[in-house]
């Protein structure tokens, strides 16, 4: 319900701004927006978390599920993310080893 | 079959919702306005309260699948002197909650096949006690979370 | 003693609250939640349902007393396809409704005597049913707010 | 709990600006407030209710209360408000009749 993602596209990448809370109930949409631009051959995508007030473990599983997918088409997903309790649940689960998080979309699409 | 609940202080508040993804907002709405409203509480320990009582939300909404549309989720909250409780409970299908598959550490390529079980590793970080009672009509998980003593009463 | 409630729709959401002031506003947060869940109602009919049930709340703690600790006011909510019904009920003293006294004029001087008993009056303008439900066991008021049909349903 | 109470002087007048949400458990607090106003001596009493979330029967008898209670003094109570959703209280309960309401602090201790 209070999800929204934006797509623009920078420096070759596709940047997808997630705003609002993702959970269970969200999540799903996250997930087909991810499986729809792989789909179209994005694979540089970085999520811009900046704007998410909540993240939960279905959550981090979708982004597992989307790096998952960008990596057996040689792609990647980054992450862009400041927010102290939002880096929490990815340090908790031990994914900051697992994802590149950046601490803006300027630096994630630097590349 | 269910143990008795170890209620601290007075009587719960009760939220019960159906057993439907999209009420779990609602849950987590209550418990941050509940949990701000004992002032000595760090805004982070309120986070992840939060985040704990979610995902035991998600996790009882889930174990009733999604066939039954009358199935329903008991949320309570109790205020003790130095903790607050929370518990779900659910009539899901139940499980064991020491027969989880354990993860391959975050470095293994394997790792990316582990979408899910995250949650539960969750729950164990953020609150200071977890008790999962399995029972024949589902499960109820109690959170427990350490605190200082209630906020003086300023009602005249 | 109590009449059935008429619950149009699916089960209920229940919130349960001790009898006291301090949780009024929760009540208010859950109905403002859950009724702006639904799309189509205007910000200011919102405002008016949460109104409404924080007047029906205030009435029910206030029928309890300061005395008894352990009484418990009950607000449920159902969400028809062109209504919404909220019900709030206690274990209090009970009362007739047909027997409140009228308030004199605004312009009377005498009307600022009357520091009370505004309550009721906005509950009746601000929401399109009402119904109070005296019973021995206390009083259910169920206030019903009309509105379009629900949202359908985004999740994939 | 979710309510402040903030006392200027201006002009002669003194303006209790409340902010936050007033109901039954809030309430007893701006009462208990007008009330030691009062018996300082603070007779022109403007009560600024533009940061007020919402308001309940409750709160609307404790205005009234302090209306009288001035009005026994020759003083007076007036109202600061523009918030629609508030005015609205006032309206229907024809108290829009018993109190001057003003759209800004100085408006209303201009006189
Ligand atoms: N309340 C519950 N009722 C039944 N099974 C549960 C419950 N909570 C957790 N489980 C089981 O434990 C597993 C792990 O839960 P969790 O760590 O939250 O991860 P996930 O929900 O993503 O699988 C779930 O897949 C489920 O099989
Ligand atoms: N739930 C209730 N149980 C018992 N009495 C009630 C209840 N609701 C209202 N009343 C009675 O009706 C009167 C008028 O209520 P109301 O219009 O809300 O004004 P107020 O609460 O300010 O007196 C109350 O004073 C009380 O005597």
């Amino acid at each position: 319900m209070d999800l929204s993602l934006d797509v623009t596209e920078r420096n070759g990448y596709t940047v997808l701004a997630v705003h609002g809370e993702v959970d269970v109930y969200t999540a799903p949409r996250l997930r087909e927006r991810l499986v729809e631009l792989v789909s179209q051959g994005k694979h540089q995508i970085v999520v811009d978390l900046e704007g998410v007030d909540f993240l939960d473990s279905t959550g981090l599983g979708v982004l597992v599920g989307g790096l998952k997918r960008l990596r057996s088409h040689d792609g990647d997903l980054t992450l862009v993310c400041t927010q102290q309790r939002i880096l929490k649940v990815f340090e908790i689960t031990g994914l900051t080893k697992v994802f590149a998080i950046h601490d803006s979309v300027e630096a994630a699409t630097a590349g | 079959m269910t143990a008795p609940e170890p209620a601290p202080g007075s009587d719960p508040i009760e939220l019960e919702i159906p057993a439907r993804a999209e009420f779990v907002a609602l849950a987590r709405l209550v418990v941050s306005s509940l949990a701000s409203a004992r002032r000595e509480i760090a805004d982070d320990r309120i986070d992840d309260l939060k985040l704990a009582v979610s995902e035991a939300c998600t996790n009882a909404i889930e174990a009733h699948g999604a066939g039954e549309v009358d199935e329903r989720v008991l949320l309570r909250w109790w205020e003790g002197d130095d903790r607050l409780r929370v518990s779900v409970e659910d009539q899901g299908s139940g499980f064991d909650p020491q027969r989880l598959r354990d993860h391959p550490p975050v470095t293994d390529p394997e790792r990316l096949n582990f979408e899910r079980g995250l949650g539960i590793p969750l729950i164990r970080t953020l609150v200071d006690e977890v008790d999962f009672t399995p029972s024949q009509r589902g499960t109820r998980v109690s959170l427990v979370m350490y605190c200082g003593p209630a906020e003086p009463d300023l009602e005249p």
